[in-house]
């Protein structure tokens, strides 16, 4: 038995809708930058993937401070979507990406239909992008953003007219700031995903007490961090059943235990976001946590324990 | 090349009310950072708090491969911080940012600190003193216990002046109040500041006033500490269309970019 | 000024929307037992008021065990609504609470429109009740309950329902997880709520990985704690200006910060629930900590700061 | 009564691997608790870990207001729980619970510990030879080392047999195996008994077969401790229609009330 153990091929890689990952660690959107921003601290080509900061169409200057305050065991967002826009993106940091041979995806935002369109036929034009995730849950945007993640059928709409212009994967990224996420599930994948993304953060806000208003410029902000994980587990746990295309789940992943919950709870892939503000080499500690749990357990393939947790 | 270090303690103890020195163990930190910049520094392992807190390096000897960090009481981080007991390890990333510019050549500098805003000066005074130049420090804090610091300049033959609020140790008032009396100001090439803003305000303008260059150090509060999360977000101008990131674009700025508009 | 501030007079006492409570610090239901429970650690008649567990009109045993688990920051619980049945609670566990001349709300849950009128029906020809809480949000029980406070219509027909059997202030508790909070919380005004209790937990999940399944029996559970704060406070922000009647706001609140937080994004009294786990002398010092925050300000009631950090 | 209090820590050192003993000043604690009942023990004064943690009071003694928690480090809570200083206070919660039903006359008692088990039959041991009952303790770990607690037994005048799973100590299996060999078995007037649920079920099957009265302590996780969460619940019989509190109906229960079916 344990000598069967020890000789088991380990197959982290694992095809995310048709991104092809490495291993099932990626890098949420908005919390590694560009890539280069973490290359002193571990080997970003050896990541299963790295998802951008969120880009539009137009460069955007973001909102203005305070844009961030610590929770209970969390912290809130309310970064605006500051970037330079999708064109600079490509010309400006895709390279260095491509170059260390990163799997990339662009993690796109936009203010109505068009935009996002726009940006998935832009983006197809690009080469070195793996696949596109839709950020149609940011809740920093004031017009737009929120209102796509939590109608199905706007959800719907979104995804369609991305797939229409791009034969790139396309994964929206749903928010957990609604009453049914199966619907908004169901309705991305009605829309053609080919992946989704779960979870965005939740809505949440600050009160500064001495100053009697609130912490954040925007008023409110994402919560992420450890605080969420058992809302994104619940919701990726309910989806799992009710879709045919995979899930790369995140909210609150510190360690391999956590991402391993996921797996279980239905993800085929899982994303570190302010996991790495905490330790910037947690990406690939739990990329080897996982591989350690494999060989231990005897499991030659990842697939095997997706959703494993799911009663039936 | 920043990176993340567990660092064993050699010295960790109160110095002044709430302010703490810590000395630890990490050679090749010591030997690649520069005045002005800082460490992301972990205060508990579990997750509340969750972030790191930004520290800067009070003091970095590549020789003893020692760094030291000068940390005030304000919150539950640094109020954890205290409890690391000597021999533990100290989780830092860094050195992040871009530090102070030291100059090419000797000069006549002022360094201008206010209360914790002395933390980066001391490295900052020892480097210039390596390359030669003069320097003197203007130091206030509320009174003569949290100047403490004032030895470790003097130790360094870094001339000392003190300002205490209260009255306890040197002139009573504010240090951009000795600043604007100074004697000697209109030989000084150059000011490096850093403390509450609105002294740096008053400093900035005294430089302003005297054309002398400056720097001074800027504070926001960090997530990453690297420029990915954009979370440092400032505007160092009214009327600028774009945010600076404290952690990478600084904690140093040049007088002349900043105009400071936030009041402590 | 310093003179003049100490000679304030300090009126802690709160109207809720016609419950009348000594001051702003409510215990949640479901975490103070029926109060008995706690009576070595603190003077439960000098609790702003207490709201004993959810009753059902028939006696619950609740869901099988494990029934809850620590998450960061949080716990997730799924007790399932044990309980001896409204007619048990008010023949054995009322009268302790009237001795001891406790603000008593009620909290009850129920599969049916006719459940909830029954018991408030039944409530009414009890002595010594100031108030019912509608548990219209509890996402342990299966059958009912959390479609009727995820659904504006439904909240507004069971506050009506209740209300047409009581002329006790009724007050429902909203559940965090929906799309739209104004929504419902305009909802349960219009079907005559005096007050509203927000916010009840959200819901959940953690998973063993080891035994690769679900940790609670249950599956899900409701998130309660630090870590739904922000949550919390960015929901009664959100409703405060919505609704004319007060708020009862509740959700990680372990000191007089975190309450006065609340208070001033819209709450007129706060609840302690968690908190009383982790401290169980933490409603009482909040209610202290309120009272030397009002003094050293130089507030007189609490009024003139609830909803202060509302930016219009 | 119950209470909230912080003890200062008079004695923190590791007796054995992973396990901890922990002394503190707690004089109404110590006064008022019995045999069986536990304390809820902060084990962070921040919100992660969030929950106090339930150990049972290992021993107390009423004379010199101290009060003894013997603890093994199994993961966040207990582990931070280490890190208490000396001098410093440990914020506890209690006496909780239904303990150990005392004899009323003096009896022919036989404790039976498994791992942390033994923890709360120390202060049983006193309690039972203070009202002049025959004691004696079969006491099961690990190894040698695990059974630090056995000469805390003897030093009460409580002959201690140990059993150890790799024979280090005494005789090598498992602590139930040594019971159904215990010749003085059929003299036995009752048996309490605590450790790993497999291991009760043994013990509580020999007290059945030879008509021992017996008591057990059980475990569940918690959150109040008081019996105001329902957190704690459990089905003492496979067909039972209500479940008891572990913290509050228990955590000792006669072992003709529980029928342990669930396995480590
Ligand atoms: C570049 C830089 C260098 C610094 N160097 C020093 C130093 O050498 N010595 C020293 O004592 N202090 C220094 N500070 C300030 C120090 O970071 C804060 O005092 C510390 O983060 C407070 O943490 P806390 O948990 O005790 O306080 P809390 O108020 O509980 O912290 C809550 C949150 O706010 C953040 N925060 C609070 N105050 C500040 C602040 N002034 N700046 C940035 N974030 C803040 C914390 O990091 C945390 O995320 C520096 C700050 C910056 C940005
Ligand atoms: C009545 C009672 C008396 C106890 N007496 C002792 C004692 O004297 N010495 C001792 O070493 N241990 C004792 N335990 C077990 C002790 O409570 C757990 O080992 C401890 O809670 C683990 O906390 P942790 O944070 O280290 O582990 P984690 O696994 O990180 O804890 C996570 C959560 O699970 C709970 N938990 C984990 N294991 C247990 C358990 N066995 N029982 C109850 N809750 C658990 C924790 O309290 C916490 O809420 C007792 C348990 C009970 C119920
Ligand atoms: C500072 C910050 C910026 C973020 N920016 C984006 C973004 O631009 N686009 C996006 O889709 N998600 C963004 N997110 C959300 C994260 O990608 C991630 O979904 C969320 O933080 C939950 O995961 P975590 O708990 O691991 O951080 C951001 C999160 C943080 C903390
Ligand atoms: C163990 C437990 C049991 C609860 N039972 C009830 C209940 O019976 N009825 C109800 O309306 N809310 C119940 N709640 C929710 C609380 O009343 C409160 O709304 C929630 O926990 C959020 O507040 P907190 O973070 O302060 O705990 C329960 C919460 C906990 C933790
Ligand atoms: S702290 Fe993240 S960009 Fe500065
Ligand atoms: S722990 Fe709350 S009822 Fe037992």
């Amino acid at each position: 038995m344990e000598s069967a153990k020890q000789d088991i091929m380990i197959d982290l890689a694992v095809d995310l809708g048709g991104i092809a990952m490495k291993n099932p660690v990626a890098v949420a959107s908005g919390t590694f930058g560009y890539g280069k921003e973490y290359e002193d601290y571990l080997d970003i080509s050896a990541l299963g993937a790295v998802i951008v900061k969120g880009t539009t169409l137009e460069p955007r200057s973001g909102n203005p401070p305070p844009r961030i305050v610590e929770t209970a065991a969390g912290m809130l967002n309310a970064i605006g979507l500051e970037n330079p826009g999708v064109r600079a993106f490509a010309q400006e940091y895709l390279p260095y990406l491509v170059e260390k041979k990163v799997t990339v995806i662009a993690n796109v935002a936009g203010n109505s239909l068009e935009d996002y369109a726009a940006m998935a036929a832009y983006l197809q034009g690009c080469s070195g992008i793996a696949g596109i995730e839709l950020n149609i849950s940011c809740p920093n945007v004031k017009k737009g953003g929120l209102q796509f993640g939590t109608d199905p059928h706007m959800v719907k709409e979104v995804v369609r007219a991305v797939k229409a212009e791009t034969s790139l994967p396309v994964m929206p990224k749903l928010s957990p700031n609604v009453t049914d996420i199966v619907a908004i599930a169901r309705a991305a994948e009605e829309g053609g995903a080919d992946a989704l993304s779960m979870i965005n953060t939740l809505m949440g806000m600050a009160i500064d007490i001495r100053a009697r208003r609130p912490v954040l410029a925007n008023i409110f902000g994402g919560l992420s961090g450890p605080a969420i994980k058992p809302v994104a587990l619940r919701m990726i746990y309910q989806v799992f059943p009710a879709v045919n295309i995979p899930i790369l789940g995140g909210g609150g992943i510190m360690n391999s235990n956590d991402a391993l919950e996921f797996i279980m709870a239905g993800a085929s892939a899982i994303s570190v976001g302010t996991g790495n503000f905490v330790d910037p080499q947690c990406a690939a500690e739990i990329a080897a946590g996982i591989s350690d749990y494999m060989v231990a357990q005897g499991i030659g393939s990842l697939r095997e324990i997706v959703g494993a947790a799911i009663q039936r | 090349m920043a990176r993340l270090e567990k660092g064993i303690i050699l010295s960790h103890r109160q110095v002044a009310p709430e302010i703490y020195s810590l000395e630890f163990a990490a050679p090749a930190l010591a030997r690649e950072a520069s005045p002005g910049q800082f460490l992301q520094v972990r205060t508990s392992p579990t997750y509340d708090p969750l972030l790191r807190r930004p520290i800067s390096l009070f003091d970095a000897e590549a020789e003893r491969g020692v760094v030291t960090l000068l940390y005030r009481v304000v919150g539950r981080g640094t109020s954890l911080l205290t409890e690391l007991p000597v021999d533990g390890l100290v989780d830092v990333m860094g050195p992040l940012g871009r530090g102070f510019t030291l100059p090419e050549r000797p000069e006549k500098v002022l360094l201008v600190g206010g209360g914790m805003g002395l933390a980066p000066l001391l490295f900052l005074g020892r480097m210039l003193k390596q390359g030669g130049s003069q320097v003197k420090i203007l130091g206030g804090a509320a009174d003569a216990q949290r100047l403490w610091a004032g030895n470790r300049f003097e130790r360094l033959g870094i001339s000392f002046s003190p300002v205490t609020v209260d009255g306890s140790a040197g002139r009573q008032g504010l240090v951009a109040e000795l600043l604007a009396d100074w004697p000697e100001l209109d030989q000084v090439d150059r000011i490096y500041c850093c403390g509450p803003e609105a002294m740096m305000a008053a400093v900035s303008k005294i430089a302003r006033e005297h054309n002398i260059w400056g720097e001074l150090s800027l504070e926001e509060h960090m997530a990453c500490g690297v420029g990915a999360c954009l979370g440092c977000a400032r505007l160092l101008q009214p009327g600028d269309t774009g945010y600076v990131k404290i952690c990478k674009d600084g904690p140093v700025f040049n007088m002349s970019e900043v105009q400071l508009f936030k009041l402590d």
